[in-house]
């Protein structure tokens, strides 16, 4: 299990900066937003928990088929398969090592995004905090999607229209809970409902994972 | 015959029109689908025997 | 430790391709299937290793005890030789990966990127993680495919060496390896059409 | 005799279909248009709604089957993961499809109401929202069976996908739900079945009702007759490739 | 050439439908959207254009390396490098075809998103002007950063950092010609911008692509 | 037709690995690169391909004349067999494509898709490419690999033909064709380490 995290993270570095890319992608879409809505710095106030959001999550999306992918072309997973690891346990590992690489970075360099974006200064804790929450469920329902689409050559964007949809509800209670707190409302249902959401898939969804990686290999 | 719409003619015939087509090709393509299937699988079973 | 296949057929694609196979592999034995293009060995050998379930009859292996390899080798091109081999000896909760390196030859390539590797290299490094994987049962899939004769030669000491510690292996290949075992062509195990049930998950629709 | 399981023998099934299709169709088709016309031609114009009223008989059908054939689908998935019958699979295969049209009927219906209603085309109403992203839903599982080769294969993961599907869409109706507070009418059907003649505003009143009724029972048995027709077209596909595989073996 | 193109369309359909998921995608953001900055109508009108031409924009970006990866994979390049046909020609035809299988859907189904964004009426034409003027720049650009990155393996995300600052200028003409469109104004500069921008990429780009995909084979 | 190579030394990933190889094939002729692994034989037919510059020396061959296959075929899996020869055959300008598939016995397998054959299979398609490309001048790198006696028989048959109609061909293999032509064994042009130039493109800094 160790060797196993600790192999994928040694990837994400050299194979050209899992790390790096992701941010870079989330400042891009910050970045592009205000080209194509307009400079105007009230909308942009408004919209700024909003896009930060919709980046971190379109950043995750975007990573999704390194999950499992790599893996399955060069025959890793055929091998990881007859080992002794627990299916369960190597999509686990894998959702960590996707969230240690994507997720992370994003929590860290969201509050330098939200100046881009004249997001007002209370509303940097929730956004923060929100983030910290909400990508761990997005990893980890990732991570089910990789395991649906591991067999399809390119399946990239079946697996975003897949994924998509399930993000929704980590993705409404996320960006309100940011935007509450950004206009100083009362933040506690979002913030149960984040919770309940991350600490379910966590809990959950490992088994559906391995259950569809299991019927892919077979 | 026809019922007067009033000004919401527009509004209630193109809800109808869509839906019906899309009905119709639904079922259009079902029968279709339908019809392939079988000319096919008789086309094996017929070379079977 | 024995590996056991009873009246198996295997399917691929829908499509049974290898019928009523018996065979029995003890300690220190070892069986090379041989027979033409698209007769069915690799799907057979994805069976035996549990990679797919046999259409009908029953494989019994020993949990835990088979270490399979084909074409696809899982090595990582970004990892070196050694910390692949480091990898997969630590996924199987081994320990010793020196044995291996040693005995494919690979000690000056060790610090090498698996991806900066001729294909022949590739393939050395792709047979020497069975040694990592401490299994007794090893089912290979072509194991010498762009191997040169020196390297063929390692491979079948390997394969000696491996029965004489009381492990046991499955081969298919198309060239003569030099090793002393028994063969067995599946040839005429090819599944018949006409009346017998032809398919796998189709079946039900026959 | 008499188990429902026999019906899971494709060949067996096939049979019944080709005796049932006939009259189940014919029932369909005359509900369903006996329903449209009545409400068509023979119903009044609502006094606020006016004649755009008459969009009710094919917005409402259309959109509880919308729903409920996911259940459907739901239900068969899990049947095919528990007792593995082919059918079973193949009818949520061939049940998807007709989802989407009715998903779309209701969307289409329902924009087009909202234009006069409430001066918009589309809002985003709770009730609407989760319209869309059932739509979402039918589209990731139809395009996760066309993207897989092994049919079996195919069936397990689009099964499984249907049922973690299931429970994020639940999810998603209550998000939406707190995330926005919607114009849409609430369900009113049931309480106006259960009183005659009531009228408060809300109700649907027993003019529209019987008609109504007539539609919805119209689109349930047209849904019917469909999934069979088309999930015999599937066992017939399945057929002819195990055929052909087997010829292949020459 | 022409088979090139016949079979890239083929390969498109058959592989689960290269053509119906640029939409989806396209869809997807749309419908995000709302979730992200919220559901209130004015705001949404306001930000349209600009969230449907990002909408197309990543559309676009996430299909990109379907273009050349596989072909590079499975050894195609190399046979075709050492073939008859000239690179130039190559890489044009690469790019019309995606153009094909994702611009073009996606211009046709802009209006139907734009109801869901309530763009007001006036809006429809101009978006539908800019997205069919600009969609060829995007893929004409997207071929470049394909054949820049084609020796990566997984360089999905570093195709997309290289590419988006590289569509810029056409996202901004773009989603201002829309914009300027849905609130009447004139819409001279941007359209001739956008017009020059993408005849600009088509005539001169191929060079470039086919200069950098001779490097990577090399 | 003439393909000359004078004094060529060819390098990879900025190591030099052969040095001061010299031939050439007239039409009719074939040559048999042998050579342990990893010496570079891969690396040698690469540059005689034109997908690599020499680090030294000149390849002569004529323009638009080699036609060149290594392990990666080009073959799409989603493509069925006859779909992607003629897609190779239009791209090459060839419309006759039965030849092809009757030389490698793709006959029966003409519809499946490519995706969906054996190991042997696929490479029996990969080389009937070769013959929709209606070059003169194989370039060929291990092309036996996966393939069973019979077809081992139906390559070097193709080769002969191939030959005997006035072609050429180059040929790295480990094992034995059966055909009767020049060998060339490049070992003792494994390139020196030392004070030989070692590197394409870090020599300006040596
Ligand atoms: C695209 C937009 C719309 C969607 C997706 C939609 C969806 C639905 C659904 C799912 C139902 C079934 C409710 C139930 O019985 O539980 C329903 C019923 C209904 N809808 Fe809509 N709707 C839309 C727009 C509209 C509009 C614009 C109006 C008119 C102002 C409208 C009027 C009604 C009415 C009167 C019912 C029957 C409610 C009842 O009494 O049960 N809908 N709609
Ligand atoms: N999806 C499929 N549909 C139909 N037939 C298939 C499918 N996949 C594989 N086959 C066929 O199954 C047969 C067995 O394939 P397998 O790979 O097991 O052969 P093999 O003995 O390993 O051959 P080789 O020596 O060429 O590697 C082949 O004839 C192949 O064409
Ligand atoms: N990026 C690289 N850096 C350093 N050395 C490399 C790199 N890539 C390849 N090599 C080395 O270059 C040599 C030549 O490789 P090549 O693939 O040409 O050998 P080959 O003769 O084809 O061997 P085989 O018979 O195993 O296929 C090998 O020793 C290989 O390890
Ligand atoms: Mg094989
Ligand atoms: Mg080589």
């Amino acid at each position: 299990m160790k060797a196993l995290l600790l192999r994928d993270l040694k990837l994400a570095f050299r194979a050209g900066g899992g790390f790096g890319l992701g941010i870079a992608f989330f400042l891009i879409v910050v970045i592009l937003v205000p080209f194509s809505v307009g400079p105007e710095s009230g909308l942009l106030t408004k919209i700024a928990p909003g896009v930060l959001w919709l980046g971190a999550l379109l950043a995750c999306l975007l990573s999704l088929d390194r999950i499992l992918a790599l893996d399955w072309e060069d025959g890793t997973l055929d091998l990881v398969a007859t080992s002794p690891l627990p299916l369960e346990g190597v999509v686990s590992v894998k959702a960590l090592a996707h969230w240690i690489t994507t997720g992370v970075p994003l929590v860290v360099a969201a509050p330098v995004f939200g100046v881009l974006l004249n997001l007002p200064p209370q509303g940097f804790v929730w956004l923060v905090a929100s983030l910290a929450l909400g990508t761990p469920a997005l990893s980890v329902i990732g991570t089910f999607g990789a395991a649906l689409t591991v067999g399809i050559k390119r399946g990239g964007l079946l697996l975003s229209l897949l994924i998509l949809p399930l993000y929704v509800p980590t993705l409404i209670f996320g960006a309100e809970l940011a935007r509450r707190g950004a206009e100083g409302q009362d933040v506690t249902t979002p913030l149960l409902m984040l919770a309940g959401i991350t600490f379910g898939v966590i809990a959950l969804l490992p088994f559906a994972s391995a259950l569809v990686l299991r019927m892919n290999l077979r | 015959m026809m019922p007067d719409l009033g000004k919401y003619a527009d509004t209630v015939l193109s809800s109808y029109a869509v839906s019906l087509l899309l009905i119709g090709g639904l079922i259009w393509w079902s029968l279709r689908a339908a019809r392939k299937a079988r000319a096919d699988l008789d086309d094996v079973e017929g070379r079977r025997k | 430790m024995i590996l056991r296949v009873k009246d198996v057929s295997v399917a691929r694609g829908g499509v049974a391709v290898l019928e009523g196979l018996s065979f029995e592999i003890n300690p220190g034995q070892a069986l090379i299937v041989k027979g033409p293009n698209g007769v069915g060995k690799t799907t057979l050998l994805r069976t035996v290793a549990g990679l797919q379930p046999p259409f009908k009859g029953q494989v019994e292996a020993p949990e835990e005890a088979v270490a399979y390899a084909a074409h696809s080798d899982g090595l990582k091109t970004m990892l070196s030789v050694e910390e692949n081999l480091r990898f997969w000896a630590d996924v199987f909760g081994q320990s010793d990966i020196e044995k291996a390196i040693q005995a494919f030859d690979l000690v000056e390539l060790r610090s090498r990127l698996a991806g900066s590797l001729s294909a022949g290299q590739k393939r050395r490094l792709g047979l020497a993680r069975l040694l990592v994987t401490g299994r007794p049962i090893w089912v290979l899939d072509e194991p010498t495919v762009s191997l040169d004769t020196a390297s063929v030669q390692l491979f079948a000491d390997a394969v000696r060496a491996h029965l004489a510690e009381g492990g046991s292996a499955l081969l298919a290949t198309h060239i003569d390896l030099g090793l002393d075992v028994t063969m067995l062509d599946v040839g005429p195990f090819r599944a018949k059409q006409g009346d017998a049930p032809i398919s796998g998950y189709d079946e039900a629709f026959l | 005799m008499g188990s429902i399981w026999e019906y899971a023998n494709p060949v067996k099934f096939s049979q019944t279909v080709s005796r049932f299709l006939l009259p189940v169709a014919t029932i369909a088709a005359i509900a369903t248009v006996v329903g449209l016309i009545w409400g068509f031609f023979f119903t009044p114009d609502d006094y606020r709604q006016g004649a755009t009223v008459k969009i009710i008989y094919l917005h409402v059908p259309a959109a509880l089957m919308a729903i409920n054939i996911w259940f459907m689908m739901l239900v068969t998935s899990l049947i095919w993961l528990v007792r593995r019958h082919h059918v079973s699979a193949l009818a949520a295969k061939a049940a998807a499809p007709v989802g989407v049209v009715m998903t779309l009927i209701a969307l289409w219906t329902g924009a087009v109401w909202g234009q006069p209603m409430w001066g918009t085309w589309w809002a985003w109403d709770p009730r609407l929202t989760s319209f869309l992203i059932l739509f979402l839903f039918y589209l990731g599982y139809i395009a996760l069976w066309e993207a897989i080769d092994n049919p079996d294969t195919a069936a397990d993961l689009t099964a499984v996908l249907c049922i973690v599907g299931s429970v994020f869409a639940m999810l998603s109706r209550y998000a939406v739900n707190f995330w926005n507070q919607g114009l849409h009418q609430g369900a009113s059907i049931m309480r106006a079945g259960a009183v005659t003649g009531g009228d408060t505003e809300e109700k649907v009143s027993n003019v529209f009702f019987y008609p109504l009724m007539m539609c919805i029972i119209g689109f349930v048995l047209f849904f019917v007759a469909l999934v069979l027709l088309r999930t015999r077209t599937e066992i017939h596909k399945r057929r002819t490739r195990a055929l052909l595989a087997r010829e292949r073996l020459a």
